[in-house]
């Protein structure tokens, strides 16, 4: 196939545990940890369409937003490319307990209709991407936020907005990184040494695509604000 | 569009009821986890390929095109399982018995990622999600969800289409175009999701929209037999691992 | 040339009316001060106007989607109420098909989409799924019924929101610029469609730009610019060059064909303007080869 | 009727050719197998056929946004090569605009956004602004330079996309459908805007399903449908019934109104079809007048 679609060719490798790549023990245990964020998220966004119906449809367009989002293609080094994981832009837009949910419903679409990611894998990469990625984008927009404010308006909203997508997006990783090595810990050095294997192998692509991430972010932030 | 997703509408099980397909390739999936990798996951494998290409007709060329980028994440995945770090041998040394286990990570999850992708390679989603009420999901949830597949196509178009148009104006050039580019298409797309949000809100509202997005499902026929035959493949993979293991193979 | 939209042509009743219709968007000028409009029943009514001249509005307003800030709408014959109920009622028998099929499809199942309003009106499953199998027959695409909404070409996407328009059993059916972005064939299969059911008692409100089209499909046009500049019989209204000038659109060529054939003596002076190049081409043909 | 689209008519160099060209979207049939077009310098080039007949495809393939599995493209006589930096230049002197202005404006402002291509080429600061003043003036939007888009009316954001392109400097312009959804009034007024930047030296590739408009805009046009079926001047291709109906297209007015002229004697044997009804109608009131 030879159409031209730079940013939208689905099917570049990304950081989505794959189906069956963790024992089931851990793909159960890390469902029963972010369950509780999950339904919590749920909650949230039941309630607010029961309050106010005209919801549904907003909160259809921002999960449809999500998904193509997460399906854009970014630059990384060496010429390859890769997906941004949202969870900066995502949480700051929708706060975090909402991207708990529209973050599950991607993640899900990304398995069925991508093969990004697992179903039963579909907890552990909740956990990294749709709960500990927003909390700590978003705590590092509050932070950077306050600490940045007498920079001025925009390079204060810069700052904080590339921070929240480039801490968000390493976050995600270093979760992932923690899952795969509690699963397969080394067999001299234990779960610090996987950890420190897992963690460098993936650190090559992930950290060039977190500047990146956050780069792409405080653009899309500048444009939505100056609208 | 995307092409599993076409493929699945397409699919000669397609009227097969969700939930066979869901027994028959997710008990598949339950024995390549749960069992021994070998021989079990070898053993799914092949089940579920005979099962996918064979009756079920599922075009190699997309599944191979799809199957690749869970493969690379679990080749590059494995890779760290070669090695040990921070052993005795040094910093950074092969593992004896790396091999091994990233062997057996790697064939338990190729064989649960074939299980996983031919479901979806047989089951669309338009014929999947309004059921999920019969799991227990509320229904305001379920229509969300049934609004966003509808939704990520319209918006996936838009993507496309603003990206072919940024292209031409060479906005793929280089990184900094590129960045600039992605980022102006991500603050577009926000705009016409919310847009594209209220104007559908107007037009359904004219089909008498209230707030529930209810629709006629149509009933598919579940024959508890059905279900029984679904499930058969996994038992008997099941029974032939446990035979292999009763019959003196090494563990 | 133009009629009392109100009175004169007495003879077909008023399907849907308007009377005194005022209306502006927040913030600009005012697209509508007093407004009266007749659409007969079972009549095909073509609304034409520049951009921004207040086509879109108008549909809009008559299919209860805008309500207008004075004036009254009324339905076979009956005044539309205040309130609620009254206004759903409204929307029920005056059906609005949006120009963008995407603004009004909101389920990946064609007969789930068809299904919404029918499920709306709190019809049982039965009645309901019959309800759409009708639509979907009198659209002719009941072989798209269980196709997703996302692989259907535009010219589908167009009638399966036209078969969820009809599935409400309405008496008019409004359509904003139904044969934009098809191509000529698709626009004559789609115009053949309508006709069946405007045979079947519909009565159907289009907006367009062809003036061609409208001339040989509408029996009344509605000519806006911010306001009613004319309403009358298609062939009178579409034929003068002064309204079309104010309206700002081109005149149709069927006259000018019809007047140069009359001219050569190869069509009644009595008999319409051909409707069609095709029909003109004949008549020059019956020439040449007699 | 129809020429070779390689030689014969070799007077005017080509601006851009396509040779031997296939494609197909994945997993389905191809759409060309073999397309060989060829567009002459300072022409408009009308591309016609039915819906799902390939006439995007084919302005996509023309300017590199769609690389075509065999085949090759030439631009100014050069053949495009292989890679990035090839095909970048390819997109940078065949600029295609697509139906959907929304689709083509992501900055605030219009300035800005016309500012997107010539960043892209590294020009400096001073450069890029004059290109954009250049290529606003050129559209007659000068006027509309800080407005933020989303708050343009449909034909002048259509208008601010024409000017991202232009601003890129392309030899060729390839419009997909550049007077869809315009009123009759839009129409007129882009055409002659477009013509101005022909008579600059622009060549023009426009897709429309306005046999009409092809008619009496075009000067060749490429008749497709999965294929060409025919190339060559418009007044030859587009008054063939047998073509026409090939591509599922229906004939022009203008071919019939003029030979109904001529049968009526007021209109000379060798002179053109009248354009425009208007022109029709002037024709029929000199006789009746004189």
């Amino acid at each position: 196939m030879t159409t031209v679609h730079e940013v939208l060719e689905v099917g570049s490798p990304d950081m989505h545990i794959a189906e069956g790549f963790l024992p089931w023990q851990h793909a159960a245990a890390w469902t029963a940890v972010a369950a509780p964020f999950v339904a919590h998220g749920v909650r949230s966004l039941t309630r607010a369409v029961r309050a106010d119906p005209d919801a549904k449809l907003l909160i259809g367009a921002a999960g449809a937003f999500s998904f193509v989002l997460s399906a854009l293609k970014i630059p990384s080094v060496t010429g390859s490319c890769s997906h941004p994981t949202g969870t900066g832009l995502g949480a700051v837009l929708f706060r975090p307990p909402v991207m708990a949910a529209l973050g599950t419903i991607t993640l899900l679409f990304q398995a069925l209709l991508l093969a990004h990611g697992g179903l039963t894998t579909l907890g552990a990469n909740v956990f990294s991407m749709a709960v500990v990625g927003p909390w700590v984008a978003y705590t590092a927009f509050k932070l950077v936020r306050s600490a940045t404010a007498r920079f001025g308006a925009q390079t204060s909203l810069d700052m904080a907005v590339f921070s929240a997508a480039a801490l968000g997006s390493m976050a995600t990783y270093t979760v992932t990184s923690v899952q795969l090595a509690l699963a397969f810990p080394d067999p001299q050095s234990g779960f610090l040494g996987s950890f420190t294997a897992f963690a460098g192998l993936f650190s090559i692509t992930q950290i060039p695509l977190a500047v990146v991430e956050g780069l792409v972010t405080v653009v899309i932030m500048r444009l939505l604000t100056t609208v | 569009m995307l092409a599993i997703d076409a493929a699945a509408y397409t699919s000669p099980w397609r009227r097969v009821h969700p939930a066979a397909k869901g027994v028959f390739f997710g008990g598949l999936l339950v024995c390549a986890l749960a069992l021994p990798t070998w021989p079990a996951a070898p053993m799914v494998a092949v089940v579920a390929l005979a099962a996918g290409f064979g009756p079920a007709r599922v075009p190699p060329r997309a599944f191979a095109r799809a199957a690749w980028v869970p493969l690379l994440f679990i080749l590059t995945g494995s890779l760290a399982l070669l090695v040990t770090v921070g052993g005795p041998q040094g910093a950074v040394a092969l593992d004896p018995a790396g091999a091994a286990r990233a062997a057996e990570v790697t064939g338990r999850a190729a064989a649960a990622v074939c299980c996983q992708l031919l479901f979806a390679f047989t089951t669309p989603l338009a014929d999947l999600l309004p059921r999920l009420t019969r799991i227990g999901l509320p229904s305001a949830l379920v229509e969300v969800i049934a609004l966003i597949y509808r939704m990520l196509f319209v918006t996936l178009d838009s993507a496309r289409r603003i990206q072919t148009a940024q292209a031409g104006r060479l906005g793929y050039a280089g990184r900094r175009a590129w960045i600039r580019s992605v980022g102006s298409l991500g603050a577009a797309l926000f705009v016409r999701s919310f847009d594209r949000a209220q104007r559908m809100q107007r037009g359904l509202e004219c089909r008498g929209y209230t707030g529930e997005l209810t629709v006629l499902v149509e009933e598919l026929p579940l024959r508890p037999s059905a279900l029984a035959a679904a499930a058969l493949p996994a038992v008997l993979v099941a029974a032939a691992t446990a035979s292999y293991f009763s019959l003196g193979a090494p563990l | 040339m133009t009629t009392d939209p109100g009175g004169a042509t007495a003879a077909p009743p008023a399907a849907l009316s308007g009377h005194g219709l005022a209306f502006r968007y927040p913030d600009t000028a005012p697209v509508f001060t007093a407004l009266d409009v007749r659409i007969a029943q079972g009549s095909v009514v073509g609304v034409l106007g520049p951009n921004g001249g207040g086509k879109t509005t108008l549909l809009r307003l008559l299919s209860g989607s805008l309500t207008p800030e004075t004036g009254e709408i009324h339905v076979d014959g009956e005044r539309v109420r205040r309130g609620r109920r009254a206004l759903n009622e409204l929307r029920r028998r005056v059906q609005l098909v949006f120009q963008d099929p995407d603004d009004q499809l909101f389920s990946a199942s064609v007969s789930q989409d068809v299904s919404f309003g029918p499920m709306n009106l709190g019809l049982a499953a039965d009645a309901a799924r019959e309800r759409v199998a009708w639509a979907l027959e009198a659209l002719e695409i009941t072989d798209l019924a269980d196709q997703p909404t996302h692989l259907l070409s535009y010219g589908q996407r167009k009638r399966v929101v036209l078969a969820g328009a009809l599935a409400m059993r309405p008496s008019v059916l409004v359509l904003d610029e139904p044969t934009a972005g098809l191509d000529p064939e698709g626009v004559e299969s789609l115009v053949q469609t309508l006709e069946g059911l405007r045979a079947a008692g519909t009565t159907l409100v289009v907006s367009t730009h062809d003036v061609d089209l409208a001339y040989r499909w509408a029996d009344t046009v509605l000519l806006l610019n911010r306001g009613l500049l004319a309403s009358g019989p298609a062939r009178d209204v579409l034929a003068d060059p002064a309204l079309l000038a104010a309206a700002r659109l081109r005149p149709a060529w069927a006259p000018a064909a019809g007047r140069a054939l009359r001219a050569a003596d190869l069509l009644d002076p009595r008999a319409p303007d051909p409707a069609t190049p095709e029909e003109a081409a004949r008549l020059l043909d019956l020439d040449s080869g007699g």
